[in-house]
């Protein structure tokens, strides 16, 4: 039978692999904005998780907002992924370090 | 000068200008057939037909004379109707064969027809056929074409001085053809090629081979002679097809001879040499550039600089041989000659830079009198001749000095003939009869010592006289008297004539560029330019009695472009090598040549030919040189390159040019010089037979000797032996009987031929040609056997036409 | 049917033999689909060949009848080339990618009452979702072919599903709206009645900016600017040949059958036959299977993808993104409050 | 009222429904295919297919070499080289066509004073190796051989047009 | 073990091995297809929670679009790649630590002792006619209204923001309008006028 627990792990080891990954890609955007995609699914994992085991939809609810938000978040990250690039001709973060647009 | 106007155009004509030429003259075209420049006024095709203010019919434009304030006009309804209708009656007879005449494509008589003719006739009964005559293998016929223009009959009486050709029978019957069964044999014959409006007279080795429209021309300069004629090359592809004249007034009008027409059969001739080839234990192989130059370069510097022989034909170009007596004189030695048929240069110390013309060929043309020496003008200088002719013509008194009676074809004032001695002898007297009249002459004391033994007869005096009476004479010394064995007692007693008369030494030259050779320095005693040698190396007839071990050869053949042949091979043949720079080879290269380095001919080469007047005229290659064969110029030049000597990176002929410029650029042409007084000793002779040589007209040089058509005519002589018929019957002999001919080193049998041109006591034997080779020098005297087995003693075969 | 199948092997576990059944389900849903799409493109050859006044394939078989068997042989015998820079993975996974969505949509698709392989409730999210990923087997073709046509072509592709991907959601929104339920099997069973109980009446816009949008998810004539063959050689696909081709032209064609059939089932009432509710002919009729009215349906939407490609010229592709993101779209929203309002004072025969 | 039945027009899609309308008319009309192999148009008198060289009846080869057509060749296809003949007429010792280069304009069979070049109706005809696409002049008189009685049938019914 | 606990373990390793790819692999595509395979195996880990609703929305918005546009900017964007996988050796020890302190923290929090199966009995069993759909629809449009609406504006703001962010100042192609093309007709574009012929001046 699976457990809540199970849910949890899978959930944490997952946040940590993203964890990792924004450090072991520190120098590039897309990357650092797909660990941050992985991250926000892990925690919608939990919500789910105990939105089933305890019976509440709420959870599931919130995990709706989530990804609403993280649609919208991915949008944007990419639009100004795009300029930046468009004026940089660079997405390395080490190197984006001029403040003038 | 009388103003006329044509077509609305006001033009001034001189006075007696025909309207046509009037015409010509603004740039108005007026159709024409009959009509041309060179030649007499015939009218006779009318297609030339006008229409003139006030008269009453259309007039022919070609025999109308100019008057002051006619009214002309070439294209009124009047002269258009009349064009049309004379274009009509000329079609009438003439075949619509224009697919497989050799004329289609650059016709006269299709321009015209395009041009002034209605698109359709109204004859619709049977058209005039007429057989075709033989004029021999330069020229092909197709009469039934012909539209009696007539140009041809003129050209035979007017220029080429021979009625060969001429019309029989009237209105639809006439025909044009030689009046029996006979060749056009005129050395200027192949001009009436390119009159002939029509295709009635094409080129036989031309025949059916290429269109007008397939053929790229390119401009060149003719080899052949010392005139230097202009020509069209005609190429399709890698191939010269035919040549064709180019138009300049200054040297060969709108003509040129038939062996500068048909020579170019030579460049295409089976002995072309396609690689370069070395003879290795008596074979030849054909190897690549590289090795046979190196080689060749290797082989060369080896051997001692003094023991080095540079040889090289007379019809090179300038570049080559700028480059050849460079290469020479670089490698240290100035045993370099072009004079390959000269046996008496003990002159040439004191001769002129270069003997030319003295004279430009026009003003050659404008003489009073003229005493030609040894030289069959008309046959070795065709377009000279021509001139010659137009002088004769015009009232000039011609006299001759000659070996041989060569015809020429206008009144001859006077005429000696005789042997090499007797030669000598008559120019001694006409010397002596001057001398006689001039006795202030500043050296009279020098020829008076030696013109002692000479007696002035009646002729002698005719001729002085006509020399000094007239205002502009010339004294020509032609090919036999170079090639004579005292020619320089003969060079010093035309000089002293000219001083004493105030004639002008003309020295017309065999080959093609005689007088560049001498200006580029290929001699063993001058630079380039005439610079004077500090050392005088070998002239060529010294190289053959002086070891030499190594030889190039450059554009001759050492049998036929000499006229000691024999001894000229022995020579070759002791040397540790000897290079061939040639285009062909042949059985006598391939004894003698260790190796042979192919090269292109005229039309494959660009270069400079420098004629007789001095005249430098440049020219372009035609074609791509055959096979693997390469630009003399190149072949001269990558061999310094490769005998890593300086001065021989030259990009083009031109870059040559630029430093030939330097060198030469400011001689000076004058033929007179200070003679030595002469030596007339030896004259008599020996008792018996004295022996004429001469190399004819077709046996010029490389080329025209692989000329099959040329070799075909009558002008081709045949290597036999020409006695007249007195002479034959003293020695009871008869035509085709075979002799055994005695000369100098050596004997050889030969057919008898009869020919009454040669003078009593002579034989004639022609040179040039490699059966002839072994006899030696042709002069002096000779001694004929009759052999058994001779045609006549067998009864069975009559008297070959003589 | 399949309680024969399950009695037969009882003796088997228990979950093995669902596991069985299912997998016997899919073969009979699959394998009459795959040889649709075998003879779709005879289909294609002929109409488009007679519309153009010539006779089409006639040379394999009778009449023609074995072309695309020799088409597919053909095409397996073929070598697949890969090219040099491409990346291969990628490149084999591509065509994959495009005929798992599109076959997969046909889990939910109910084909009569009680023919379906699931029911699953949100069967129409599913088949949403489900064909959007058929965009990436396109994408990721074009950049593993590492060639600029293809991926031109891809990008062009790419862009256009994803448009019109709204504008089909939006019209499938009016369906659920009308229905009140994501499960197929309720929409078609909303529909009941006659006819004009089909919802391509109230609905007209929705249905027509729905059939459109299929036509244009499917990269087909006119909107093909995708493989536009005189701009991009052949588009995303320049660098396939022989079976990793076919897989597309079988993804492809597949998509095309699955629009067909669910513009059937959402609109035009899937298996109800066309005379329910007519006195007479109903019972006439009533013999009749309704996955024959279904298919019959289907068909003419399949016929009709081949007409418009044998009428139409290519649009210019800012004129597809036009027509997508500023007629489609605004119409669906509007025709949404209309069905809205139309709910809302319960209009009938539909919505009461 | 125009522009409102242009606006009806436009919202109901009249023309692509009008389009749809051809197509499906034509979808029943019928169909003009001829199926080649087995069935062949009849073709022109005036077809320009491969090209043959022609003979008189007694045998002689018609071809002068007068060289027109290769003058008048647009694609440089013809190649000539001509020779007298032993018998003194003008002949071609070469007459090689490209057919690679040759685009079948038939000016080289206008251009012809003997009808001597001429293009039959032959248009099946393949090349396997290089050098195939080069008629020689051997193979050209084979084909007038092959084709004559077509081709003088063809020549003599467009002869009042010519 | 059952057949749903193997689902989960395929699912979760399926889930894991892709997440590590995503953050370790160089190519971006790559790291992208393989979150899009991340996203698909949480789906069906969802499906076992028995939240389809949101399984299939994940797979829609974020399969469906997000991931493709995520792709397009990877390979549209002509990137030098070799600069950014600069030091990827030299974070590796830090970013391990650092996931290894967060997960042995995360298991002192969340560990069985806290979470275990003992604490949480098995959720109640659905009823046959249960839609999570209808349900969460159903909390959506009434408890939840607020955020609901909160969130699409969010949402609008985002779009719009996005396109102006990328959006180029100057159009230089000149866009012709269909709707005006196709309705162009004679007398729009030619004027016939009536008028007398010109007299040639002397």
């Amino acid at each position: 039978m699976i457990s809540l627990t199970h849910f949890l792990i899978l959930g944490a080891v997952l946040f940590c692999i993203s964890m990792a990954g924004i450090f072991l890609n520190r120098k590039n955007v897309i990357i650092i904005l797909m660990s941050i995609e992985l991250m926000l699914l892990a925690v919608n994992l939990n919500f789910i998780a105990f939105s089933h085991y305890l019976g509440d939809t709420a959870g599931q609810v919130f995990v709706f907002f989530i990804l609403t938000v993280a649609a919208a978040e991915a949008a944007i990250g990419l639009a100004i992924l795009v300029v930046v690039f468009r004026n940089r001709r660079t997405i390395n973060v080490s190197e984006l370090d001029s403040l003038k647009g | 000068m009388v103003s006329i106007e044509i077509d609305g155009k006001q033009i001034k004509a001189n006075d007696g200008a025909m309207v046509i030429e009037a015409a010509d003259d603004a740039g108005i075209s007026i159709p024409r057939f009959c009509y041309h420049k060179k030649l007499s006024v015939a009218a006779n095709c009318r297609m030339c037909l006008v229409h003139v203010e006030k008269a009453r019919k259309p007039l022919p434009a070609c025999a109308t004379p100019v008057t002051e304030g006619m009214k002309i006009f070439t294209r009124t309804p009047l002269a258009l109707q009349a064009q049309k209708g004379v274009m009509e009656f000329l079609l009438i007879n003439h075949p619509l064969d224009c697919p497989i005449c050799d004329q289609g494509g650059e016709c006269e008589l299709q321009d015209v027809a395009m041009g002034y003719g209605s698109g359709l006739s109204r004859y619709c009964e049977g058209k005039r056929v007429v057989e075709d005559k033989n004029l021999g293998p330069l020229i092909a016929t197709e009469m039934t074409r012909c539209i009696h223009c007539t140009r041809c009959v003129r050209f035979g009486e007017e220029i080429a001085g021979i009625k060969e050709l001429g019309a029989t029978g009237r209105g639809e019957h006439m025909k044009i053809g030689t009046y029996v069964e006979k060749t056009v044999d005129s050395e200027l014959s192949g001009n009436v090629i390119d009159l002939c409006p029509v295709g009635a007279l094409t080129s036989k080795p031309f025949r059916y081979r290429a269109r007008a429209w397939e053929m790229r021309q390119a401009d060149s300069i003719a080899p052949h002679d010392c005139v230097g004629s202009n020509i069209h090359i005609h190429t399709k592809g890698r191939e010269v097809l035919r040549v064709v004249p180019r138009d300049n007034e200054a040297v060969n009008e709108t003509w040129i001879s038939d062996r500068d027409r048909f020579s170019y059969e030579g460049i295409h001739s089976a002995d072309r040499v396609e690689k370069p080839r070395i003879k290795e234990s008596g074979r030849w192989t054909e190897v690549s550039w590289e090795h046979a130059l190196a080689f060749v370069g290797d082989k060369l510097k080896a051997l001692p600089a003094d023991k080095l022989g540079f040889v090289a034909g007379p019809s090179c170009t300038s570049e080559e041989y700028y480059l050849f007596q460079k290469l020479a004189r670089a490698l240290g030695t100035d045993n370099i000659d072009y004079r390959l048929r000269q046996l008496d240069i003990s002159d040439q110390a004191q001769v002129a830079i270069s003997q030319t013309l003295g004279q430009t060929i026009e003003e050659f043309e404008q003489n009073n009198a003229f005493l030609l020496v040894g030289s069959n003008l008309r046959k070795d200088q065709p377009i000279l001749g021509h001139r010659l002719r137009k002088a004769g013509l015009r009232g000039a008194s011609v006299s001759l000095i000659n070996s041989m009676d060569h015809e020429f074809r206008f009144p001859v004032a006077n005429k000696l003939l005789g042997g090499a001695g007797d030669l000598i002898r008559n120019l001694a007297g006409v010397t002596k009869e001057l001398l006689a009249q001039n006795a202030s002459y500043k050296r009279s004391k020098d020829l008076s010592d030696v013109l002692s033994g000479i007696e002035a007869n009646d002729t002698h005096r005719s001729i002085a006289k006509a020399l000094s009476s007239a205002n502009k004479a010339t004294v020509i010394l032609g090919n036999q008297a170079n090639y004579h064995p005292q020619s320089s007692t003969i060079r010093a007693l035309a000089a002293a004539i000219c001083e004493l008369s105030g004639a002008k030494l003309s020295i017309v030259t065999d080959g093609g560029n005689s007088v560049g050779a001498q200006l580029m320095g290929v001699l063993p005693h001058r630079g380039p330019g005439g610079k004077k040698l500090s050392k005088t190396g070998l002239s060529f007839n010294e190289m053959l009695t002086t070891s030499i071990k190594g030889l190039v050869v450059m554009g001759a053949e050492l049998d036929a472009d000499t006229l000691t042949g024999s001894s000229a091979l022995e020579t070759a043949k002791h040397a540790e090598i000897v290079v061939s720079i040639t285009p062909f080879s042949s059985a006598a290269i391939e004894k003698y040549a260790h190796v042979m380095l192919p090269v292109g001919t005229f039309a494959e080469t660009s270069g400079t030919y420098i004629n007789t007047e001095g005249r430098w005229q440049s020219f372009e290659g035609a074609v791509q040189p055959y096979a693997e064969s390469r630009p003399a110029w190149k072949v001269l030049r990558v061999l310094g390159n490769v005998m890593k000597l300086d001065g021989f990176d030259y990009f083009s002929t031109e870059e040559v040019m630029d430093e030939i410029k330097e060198h030469v650029g400011h001689v000076e042409l004058n033929n007179l010089f200070e003679w030595e007084a002469p030596a007339v000793t030896g004259l008599n002779g020996s008792n018996g037979l004295e022996m004429i040589g001469d190399v004819p007209i077709y046996s010029v040089d490389a080329i025209v000797r692989r000329a099959a058509a040329l070799q075909g005519t009558t002008d081709a002589v045949s290597s036999c032996v020409y006695l007249n018929s007195n002479a034959a019957s003293k020695q009871g002999l008869m035509d085709s009987d075979t002799v055994s001919v005695v000369h100098q080193s050596g004997s050889i049998s030969m057919t008898v031929k009869l020919d009454n041109r040669v003078p009593d006591g002579c034989i004639f034997l022609p040179s040039g040609a490699s059966t002839t080779d072994s006899l030696g020098a042709p002069f002096g005297s000779v001694k004929l056997d009759k052999l058994a087995g001779s045609i006549n003693d067998q009864g069975a075969i009559g008297a070959a036409n003589v | 049917m399949f309680d024969l199948m399950r009695e037969a092997l009882s003796f088997l576990p228990q979950d093995l033999v669902t596991v069985l059944v299912i997998i016997s389900k899919i073969t009979i849903i699959a394998t009459p689909i795959l040889l649709s799409v075998a003879y779709i493109t005879l289909l294609e050859r002929k109409v488009i060949g007679y519309m153009q006044v010539r006779i089409g394939p006639n040379r394999v078989g009778p009449r023609g009848l074995l072309q695309p068997i020799a088409d597919g042989l053909k095409l397996i015998m073929k070598e697949t080339i890969i090219p040099t820079k491409a990346n291969r993975v990628l490149f084999i996974l591509a065509p994959v990618l495009t005929f798992i969505p599109a076959i997969t949509a046909f889990a939910v698709v109910p084909f009569d009452y009680e023919m379906y392989l699931s029911d699953v409730d949100a069967s129409l999210l599913f088949i949403l979702a489900i064909t959007s990923m058929g965009v990436y087997g396109i994408i990721i073709a074009g950049w593993a072919s590492n060639s600029k046509y293809a991926f031109l072509g891809a990008l062009r592709s790419a862009a256009q599903i994803v448009s019109y991907e709204i504008a089909m959601g939006f019209a499938l929104v009016g369906v659920l709206i009308a229905a009140g339920s994501l499960n197929l099997i309720d929409i078609v069973r909303a529909q009941e009645g006659s006819m004009l109980h089909w919802y391509w009446i109230p609905l007209f816009p929705l249905f027509v900016i729905y059939y459109l949008s299929g036509v244009a998810e499917t990269n087909r004539a006119p909107f093909d600017v995708a493989e536009g063959e005189s701009e991009i050689v052949a588009g995303f696909h320049v660098e396939y040949s022989a079976m990793t081709f076919s897989i597309f032209f079988l993804g492809e064609y597949t998509a095309m059958i699955l629009i067909s059939l669910l513009t059937a089932i959402m609109f035009m009432g899937g298996w109800l036959s066309p005379f329910q509710g007519i006195p007479m002919l109903e019972e006439m009729f009533a013999f009749v299977p309704g996955i024959v009215w279904l298919l019959a349906k289907a068909f003419i939407f399949l016929f009709l993808f081949i007409w418009f490609r044998a009428t139409y010229p290519r649009y210019r592709y800012d004129q597809i993104m036009r027509l997508g993101w500023k007629v489609f779209i605004p119409i669906t929203i509007v025709w949404l409050l209309v069905v809205g309002v139309a709910l809302l004072v319960d209009l009938g025969p539909w919505f009461d | 009222m125009e522009s409102v039945t242009r606006y009806v027009k436009s919202l109901f899609l009249w023309e692509l429904l009008k389009g749809l309308g051809v197509t499906g008319r034509y979808l029943f009309a019928r169909k003009i295919t001829v199926q080649y192999p087995e069935e062949k148009t009849p073709l022109s008198n005036r077809f320009r297919g491969l090209h043959a060289l022609r003979r008189y009846p007694n045998g002689e080869e018609r071809c002068i070499a007068c060289k027109l057509c290769e003058a008048v060749c647009p694609a440089l296809a013809i190649t000539i080289e001509s020779e007298p003949r032993a018998d003194g007429t003008r002949r071609t010792t070469r007459y090689d066509i490209d057919l690679f280069k040759c685009i079948y304009c038939g000016f080289c069979e206008e251009s012809c004073p003997v009808d001597s070049i001429v293009e039959t109706k032959e248009f099946e005809y393949t090349f396997e190796k290089r050098g195939e696409n080069i008629m020689t002049k051997e193979m050209l008189l084979a084909m007038g051989d092959k084709y004559e009685e077509q081709l003088a049938a063809d020549r003599l019914e467009d002869a009042p047009y010519r | 073990m059952n057949l749903e606990l193997a689902i989960f373990y395929f699912f979760a390793a399926m889930l894991v091995g892709a997440a590590t790819l995503v953050v370790t692999i160089r190519n971006p595509v790559h790291a992208a297809l393989f979150l899009v395979l991340a996203f698909f195996a949480s789906a069906g880990v969802w499906l076992l929670l028995e939240a389809e609703f949101l399984a299939v929305t994940l797979v829609l918005v974020y399969v469906g679009a997000v991931m493709v546009l995520f792709l397009f900017v990877v390979m549209m964007l002509d990137i030098n790649l070799v600069p950014l996988k600069e030091g990827f050796a030299r974070y590796l020890p830090v970013g391990a630590l650092v996931a290894l302190v967060l997960i042995v923290e995360i298991a002192l929090a969340v560990g069985p002792e806290r979470f275990g199966l003992e604490m949480y009995t098995d959720p109640v069993a659905r009823d046959a006619d249960y839609s999570n759909t209808k349900e969460l629809g159903r909390v959506l449009y009434t408890t939840y209204v607020y955020p609901f609406e909160i969130a699409a504006v969010i949402l609008v703001v985002a779009i719009i923001a996005a396109i102006a962010i990328t959006l180029r100042e100057k159009r230089q192609t000149k866009y012709v309008q269909p709707e005006q093309q196709v309705s162009v007709t004679r007398k729009g574009r030619v004027r016939m006028v009536n008028m007398p012929a010109e007299k040639k001046k002397k």
